[in-house]
């Protein structure tokens, strides 16, 4: 990336007043990255930046309280961390942010399925608009538009919202591939009882691992999970499906008014499951109803802890 | 024990205790008739009432659930409704994409001297869920039926 | 006025015959003022009070044809002078969004009427939409000095949730439109009161009765004229004035103007388009004062 | 007097198809009297119009569909108007006297016979035929002398015509009239 | 634990629609049940001896009654597991005759769902904690919101009790609707001889604070500890000098002024003292009416007035009071006739209300106690009196009876031949309603002696006939409509919610009906309390009432607040939120929610936590159910607790 150097001379000039920068770098093999905690000097040149940067690392941020650390983040990402802010979950004192302008990164899950059964990565290549890629047996050249995450294909937020150092060009407003909740849409229209069976079907494969928990950047409850607890007893540790599905729920209303919709909860499973539907379809409602997108203003307060007298949205039933 | 085969439905009610349940309260003393299917349980306030709750008793096999709390302004609390209306619009709203009907859930507003309307509501959200039908099922006697309807669906 | 008013014209049967002057008025006055009616193609008679005396689905069935006719030109809202029509009309509109009754009406008729058109009376279209202020700049001939007295009749509000128009007890449409034209409006108190209606056929003593307390009070309260909006009071008032005062004794001779009349006289158009002439009771001193008046002022 | 036995003589299906047709709901009256205050023929009514609804509430179906009241009620409203529980006591009138049509009650003649007349001329003619109307009232009734009298003062206004106004859709009317004789023989 | 379940027949209120008996035999099934039975009357003495001896036979650890509802009873079943040794919070009731036996006929579905409520119940108590009081200060003073004659009592009573009073009156003087009658029935005699005196000891009692032409701002706090913020309206009258005077009320030129305490009867000056009798006896200038708060000219009251207590710049001023209970006697107010068009909706001068004719009546009113005409000064011949204008008439929302409307109209009659030998007065009514002592033979009076003319019927119109009014109405047992000419009519207008009924509801957290009346805690047990502890209602804001009635009222509210002042400290109700630290991340969302502010920040071990305030936590659960990490729990309904209850009711 072009301004990558630059990103590495801002963090070297920060690292000093710094315990640990998160950022990304090279993985087991070159079509994955990973995160990376630059603690000294040594670390900073390891980092990349790449449509492969795809961890949104403000999920480490309220483990790491109380510690002065630097994040790089991208637009998306950057908007996990105004939500962090303005739930009071860390303080803005002891982050130092920077930003770039993303162009969009990659959904592993549709570089595999467009590679099929094809062995070891030798090389990736990437270009502003393809991805070359050198497996075992051949060479693999994919459109990079047609690999980004769904999120990518309607983001609006490609810089990051906050930040103390921005390095590259804003980008702006883009014009998004995609408007948004096109899937949402359609699955809407589906019958009941298709609705209804779908997440059976889809949440009868989860194994109850909660990678889609770990790795939301607002899941703060820990080791206090309402998946786990007794008190309140909201789940049973039985493999029904039934909890299963509860816990989405749950996990998607803790997060109304609060999800940016990074993707993580779906990236991290790993079994495939949509979880991300059910955030979004909160999203949109929420948005219907307030005029409220989380993650852009930290000063905000959450539809869900305020209210009017009057709600305009709001069409009560007439007995 | 289950619910009257035929003739029941499962009906929840989260009532606030200062109007909506003194509202069921007033229809009981004057005798305004209402059909059995619905069970009131009380809280203090609307605002006490956690949507998932709701989400709760249907997926653990409820066919409705009714919650009712003071009319915005004339809470006990001041503004325990007003955080109620948000939340459980919101839930209402939610409920489709999981596959139950948005009608299987509503949420109102009953005072405690209101005993004819409670009885009005009561009436229509039962007459609205039996309209409806039962909810799909998870799990019980009636899951059965509801994997049949699936795979009629799929 | 920044739009065009376009409305459907229903004339009702008494415009053809009786209440000849209220349509000629009615349609000369909306011309001076650029409001566009287009006559109801095929208009049949809405059925009036004899339908409803004898069924509901029948009284809406005639009705409903009509408004199916109005819908049918592309236009989505009708005017009537006759509050007679306008009841019915509005009536059937109302009753007819009830399913059930509905099919009943469907099934006297050739096909499925659409009967989604908006009926509102002359009177109702000139204050609300019109408006009394432009009206009032559009007075050319002011009635200075002609005491009149304002007089509804029983159904041109009612029932209220239907016609939705003016105060229930106390409307104050004609007596606005009556000042805005310059004359003097004396607050009649029997505004609402019923005239007999029909009866002046079947029980002509009903009507000498309330017909007859309607013009005794109007000349208590100094009143050199009435001003109506509706052909059947008009008819009892105007053309049974003679019959009332044989049958009560009184020597009545008071003008009974349809407010077109009076506007399109205010406004400047020729008697002879109002049909003034059509009148029973010779309007011609009441007219005379006012023209006198105005010369008066002038000099 | 008539002594009446009140539950004797209370006829349910009369008072459920009144508030059936009607849309009303009769217990609400309270007999306060404020339609008859207001009703401008209480002074030619046989009874009152509270009175009719006492009758109605009641069950008295043969005293309220004799009662020549039902033919002279004009629907002017002012009872529904002014009716302290909304009561609409103008619609009870027509659906009662609907109902006095249907058992063949005539209440009085001259007023049946015009809106009979006044119908006859809408069937066949789609519209009102004033002259027509009339021609029909008298034939009916024998009351030639009824407005023999008007006829100098209104027929040179131009306001009299002999001939009805010719109407295309007439037939349409006409059909309307004979679906609903055949929906009523039903 | 073990439950026992006690299954109430309540005579035959619950038996005859649900098999208690099969009721008690399904529960003794439930987990954790090892007694239940069914009883006649569970709140009996036999009925309670019958908990307490299962308790000790069985060692119980809890108790489930199946019977009325917990606002009827749950008090009394607390106090009895108590007597027995159990923490009075280990005890639950199933409403099984309001929810169940008095809204259903069916005996196998009630029998049924009684059998799903008691289940519920045993599954909550397993889940109930023994919860224990705290003990805290209050403050001995008492608020009394209206200044009429329900208020003066309790006021009295109070002071007089040796309590504080802070007594807050929104118009200038008190004396409220009673200030303006002439007469009072049935006695007939002198309102202001009865009334006068109560109010001068109001102005004289030292236990007595009065603001008058004061409103209630804001309220804030709890019983034992109320904080009252009081609007003090401008009066543009330093009223600490004000002496009552009047000078400035005889030089006032500008004599257009709204009288609003003679019902708009004629006019009054724009600096003004309400009445001679008026408490406090202070001036204050009406600013819509005053030429020199208005164009800045005139200030002859400010010339003329001895000490010198004129202020046109005067703004509102606000202070505070620290109360512990509060009186509501803010009374009620007159329903705006002006909708019934068919009366004239007030275009007729001589179509006044009763309470207009009243200050005609008085003595001390405008017209110095003669009876005239508005429109022409004429002494009437015939009154007209018109009942039930705006109640028993659902078309103008009013279905309500207002209660002295037929006696105050008997009265009026009697007055009016009083005052005019040769009048004759009619009454259109449509039922008398003379329900207390001397009241029947009050209005037979009215017709017996005086020859009032009753009238069965209501009026359909007026209308002006020449100088008189034609009256028509029906006379129901003639059958016939009726006509009356008459001089003057009087409308006996019905009583309705005051006005700001509603707002001062909100600030006090107290519930009213449809109409604006506020809710009494239960109908026939707890007149007086509302469901707020430490408010109380006395007089016509809790319904229309005529004077015995409020007085009786405002007494029992001054006995209702000595009781609850008798001890030095309350005991808080231990039904509030508690924070488990381990589980609270600091976040704050409860802070931000609670309408109380009865959660605070506090730190432990570094990290910020949610601490709640067990005084102030009024036990919503708003905290609860805003927390995702179900940190704050409100004792008594915790998240177990009704997820036990919906478990116990879903069950697949």
């Amino acid at each position: 990336m072009k301004f990558q150097e630059e990103l590495k001379d801002s963090i070297r000039k920060a690292l000093p007043d710094l315990d640990v920068v998160l950022g990304w770098c090279g993985s087991f093999d070159p079509l994955h990255a990973t995160p990376h905690f630059i603690r000294r000097e040594e670390d900073i040149d390891k980092l990349e930046i790449s449509p492969l940067s795809v961890h949104n690392l403000a999920t480490y941020l309220p483990g790491l309280r109380g510690k002065k650390v630097g994040i790089v983040v991208k637009g998306c990402d950057s908007r996990s961390v105004v939500e962090l802010l303005q739930e009071n979950l860390i303080n803005r004192e002891d982050i130092t942010i920077f930003g770039f302008p993303c162009t969009g990164v990659v959904d592993q899950a549709k570089i595999k399925k467009a590679l099929g059964h094809a062995g070891n990565v030798r090389t990736c290549d990437i270009s502003d608009s393809a991805i070359v890629i050198q497996t075992e047996d051949k060479a693999h050249s994919l459109t990079l538009t047609q690999m980004l995450a769904d999120k990518c294909r309607t983001c609006r937020y490609p810089d990051a919202i906050i930040s103390d150092y921005f390095v590259g060009d804003k980008i702006g407003e883009p014009a998004p591939l995609e408007t948004d909740y096109a899937a949402l849409e359609a699955f809407e229209s589906l019958s009941v009882p298709e609705r209804f069976g779908y997440w059976l079907k889809e949440l009868d494969r989860c194994i109850r691992c909660y990678a889609c928990r770990s790795a939301c950047p607002l899941c703060v409850c820990r080791d206090h999970c309402a998946a786990e607890s007794r008190d309140p007893h909201w789940l049973s540790q039985e493999n029904n499906v039934r909890d299963k599905v509860m816990f989405q729920v749950i996990h998607a209303y803790h997060m109304a008014g609060r999800c940016t919709e990074c993707g993580e909860c779906q990236r991290a499973c790993p079994v495939d499951i949509p979880v991300l539907m059910l955030k979004q379809k909160m999203n949109r409602e929420i948005r219907d109803i307030f005029q409220y997108e989380a993650g852009v203003d930290p000063e905000a307060t959450p539809p869900l802890l305020s209210f009017n007298m009057e709600e305009e949205n709001i069409t009560e039933k007439e007995w | 024990m289950p619910v009257l085969k035929g003739k029941e439905l499962r009906i929840v009610g989260f009532l606030c205790n200062w109007c909506s349940y003194g509202g069921a309260d007033t229809a009981g003393v004057g005798r305004f008739n209402q059909p059995t299917d619905l069970r009131i349980i009380r809280v203090p306030c609307s605002g006490r009432i956690d949507p998932l709750f709701v989400v709760k008793a249907l997926m653990n096999g409820a066919d409705g659930v009714l919650v009712s709390g003071c009319h915005p302004r004339d809470c006990h609390y001041a503004e325990g409704n007003f955080y109620a209306r948000r939340r459980l619009e919101i839930m209402q709203r939610f409920l489709p994409v999981l596959g139950y009907e948005a009608e299987r859930f509503e949420y109102t507003w009953v005072s405690a001297s209101e005993g004819q309307r409670w009885q009005q509501v009561v009436a229509s959200f039962t007459d609205q869920i039996h309209k409806l039908g039962p909810a799909p099922k998870i799990i019980g006697p009636q899951a059965a039926d509801t994997l049949n309807q699936m795979a009629a669906a799929l | 006025m920044n739009k065009p008013l376009n409305y459907a014209y229903y004339p009702g049967c008494s415009s053809t015959g009786t209440s000849l002057e209220y349509d000629m008025s009615s349609r000369a006055v909306c011309a001076a003022l650029d409001i566009n009616l287009t006559d109801v193609p095929d208009w049949s008679c809405c059925g009036s009070t004899p339908a409803h005396t004898v069924d509901h689905s029948l009284s809406s069935a005639l009705s409903a044809r009509n408004l199916d006719q109005v819908a049918s030109m592309g236009l989505d809202s009708c005017v009537s002078p006759c509050p007679s029509c306008l009841a019915n009309l509005k009536t059937a509109k109302h009753r007819m969004e009830d399913a059930g009754f509905r099919d009943k009406v469907n099934n006297l008729l050739d096909k499925p009427a659409d009967t989604r058109v908006e009926t509102k009376s002359v009177l109702q279209i000139l204050v609300e939409d019109y408006g009394i202020e432009n009206i009032r700049k559009k007075v050319v001939k002011p009635l200075t000095g002609l005491v009149v007295g304002a007089y509804y009749g029983c159904i041109l509000n009612r029932p209220a949730e239907l016609m939705q128009f003016d105060d229930l007890e106390h409307p104050m449409a004609m007596d606005n439109i009556m000042e805005a034209l310059g004359a003097t409006v004396v607050p009649f108190p029997l505004k609402v009161e019923c005239c007999g209606a029909s009866f002046g056929i079947p029980r002509k003593d009903v009507v000498m009765r309330l017909s007859g307390k309607l013009l005794d009070t109007a000349h208590g309260i100094g009143a050199m004229a009435l001003v109506t909006a509706c052909p059947l009071c008009q008819m009892n008032l105007d053309m049974r004035q003679n019959q009332i005062n044989k049958a009560n004794g009184s020597k009545h001779t008071m003008p009974i103007f349809y407010f077109t009349q009076l506007m399109g006289l205010a406004l400047g158009l020729p008697e002879k388009e109002l049909g003034i002439g059509k009148l029973c009771v010779s309007p011609r001193n009441v007219l005379d004062a006012i023209d006198a008046n105005l010369k008066e002022k002038a000099a | 007097m008539k002594v009446i036995n009140i539950n004797l003589s209370y006829n349910s299906d009369f008072v459920s198809q009144v508030e059936e047709e009607s849309g009303q709901k009769l217990n609400l009256c309270y007999q306060c009297g404020k339609c008859t205050a207001g009703c401008p023929y209480t002074a030619e009514y046989d009874i009152s119009v509270s009175q009719i609804m006492r009758l109605t509430q009641t069950g008295q179906k043969d005293k309220v569909l004799q009662s020549k009241s039902l033919w002279l009620c004009a629907t002017c409203e002012s009872c529904t108007a002014r009716c302290p529980n909304k009561i609409d006591v103008a619609r009870i009138m027509d659906v009662l006297r609907h109902m006095a049509r249907r058992e063949g009650y005539t209440g009085i003649r001259t007023v049946k016979t015009f809106w009979d007349s006044f119908l006859n001329s809408v069937r066949s003619n789609g519209r009102v035929f004033e002259v027509g109307l009339l021609a029909n009232y008298i034939s009916h009734t024998g009351r030639f002398w009824t407005d023999i009298g008007l006829g100098p003062k209104i027929l040179p206004k131009g306001k009299i015509h002999f001939k009805p106004v010719e109407m295309k859709g007439k037939k349409e009317v006409t059909k309307i009239f004979m679906r609903f004789k055949q929906e009523s023989a039903k | 634990m073990k439950i026992g379940v006690f299954v109430c027949h309540c005579g035959s209120n619950i038996e005859a629609t649900v098999d208690t008996a099969a009721v008690a035999a399904a529960s003794r099934e439930f987990p954790d049940v090892v007694f239940a039975t069914d009883t006649m009357y569970t709140c009996s003495e036999p009925g309670q001896d019958e908990i307490v001896a299962a308790i000790k036979e069985h060692n119980l650890g809890g108790v489930v009654v199946a019977s009325c509802t917990p606002r009827m009873h749950e008090q009394t079943f607390r106090r009895t597991v108590e007597r027995a040794g159990l923490n009075r919070y280990l005890f639950e009731m199933a409403n099984i005759r309001e929810h169940v036996s008095w809204i259903g006929k069916d005996r196998e579905s009630n029998t049924n769902k009684s059998v799903d409520l008691v289940r519920m119940a045993t599954e909550k108590l397993m889940r109930n904690r023994p919860l224990y009081s705290k003990k805290f200060d209050i403050n001995k003073r008492v608020l009394v919101i209206g200044g009429g004659v329900a208020g003066i009592q309790a006021a009295l009573d109070c002071a007089d009790g040796g309590l504080e009073v802070v007594m807050v009156e929104k118009a200038p003087t008190i004396g409220g609707k009673m200030a303006k009658l002439d007469k009072t029935f049935p006695t007939v005699d002198c309102s202001s001889c009865i009334l006068g005196p109560r109010m001068v000891d109001v102005a004289q009692h030292p236990n007595i604070t009065l603001y008058a032409y004061s409103e209630i701002e804001e309220i804030n706090g709890y019983v034992g500890n109320f904080e009252i913020k009081v609007k003090k309206k401008a009066t543009y009258v330093d009223w600490d000098s004000c002496t009552g005077c009047g000078i400035c009320m005889e030089k006032c030129p500008s004599k257009k002024a709204t009288d609003t305490f003679n019902e708009g009867i004629g006019k009054t000056t724009a600096i003004n003292i309400p009445f001679p009798q008026a408490i406090p006896k202070k001036a204050k200038i009406d600013p819509d009416f005053c030429t020199k708060i208005q164009k800045g000219k005139c200030g002859v009251c400010a010339k003329l007035c001895p000490s010198g207590c004129i202020n046109y710049e005067m703004q509102d001023e606000f202070v505070t009071e620290k109360v512990g209970a509060i009186v509501t006697a803010t009374g009620f107010d007159l329903f705006d006739w002006s909708i019934y068009g068919e009366y004239g909706a007030g275009r007729y001068p001589d179509v006044i209300t009763s309470l207009q004719y009243e200050r005609m009546l008085s003595a001390s009113g405008p017209t110095g106690g003669h009876i005239k005409r508005p429109s022409d000064g004429k002494e009437p011949k015939n009154v007209v009196f018109i009942q039930c204008v705006g109640s028993r008439d659902k078309s103008v929302g009013r279905p309500y009876c207002s209660g002295f409307c037929c006696m105050y109209t008997a009265k009026q009659a009697i007055l009016t031949k009083d005052h005019l030998p040769d009048s004759q007065s009619y009454v259109f009514y449509m039922d008398i309603r003379a329900i207390g002592k001397l009241y029947d033979e009050f209005t037979r009076r009215a017709m017996e002696e005086y020859d009032t003319k009753y009238i069965r019927g209501r009026v359909s119109m007026i209308y002006p006939q020449g100088d008189r009014l034609l009256v028509r109405g029906a006379d129901t047992l003639m059958g016939a409509q009726v006509e009356v000419d008459a001089d003057l009519v009087v409308l006996a207008v019905g009583a309705e919610a005051a006005a700001g009924a509603g707002e001062l509801a909100e600030k006090l957290r107290i519930s009213y009906d449809s109409y604006g009346f506020y809710m009494e805690g239960h109908p026939k047990l707890k007149p007086v309390e509302t469901n707020t502890a430490g408010v109380y209602l006395a007089g016509a804001c809790q319904g229309p009432k005529d004077i015995p009635s409020s007085v009786g009222q405002g007494s029992a509210a001054a006995a209702k607040v000595l009781g609850l002042f008798s001890k030095d400290q309350l005991e808080s109700d231990p039904q509030v939120s508690v924070v488990d630290i381990k589980r609270c991340i600091g976040c704050g969302k409860c802070i931000q929610t609670c309408p109380f502010g009865a959660i605070k920040e506090m730190e432990f071990r570094g990290m910020a936590k949610a601490d709640v305030i067990e005084t102030i936590c009024q036990g919503c659960g708003i905290c609860t159910s805003t927390c995702p990490q179900g940190a704050v729990q409100l004792q008594h309904f915790t998240d177990n607790q009704i997820l036990s209850e919906v478990n116990a009711l879903c069950r697949f």
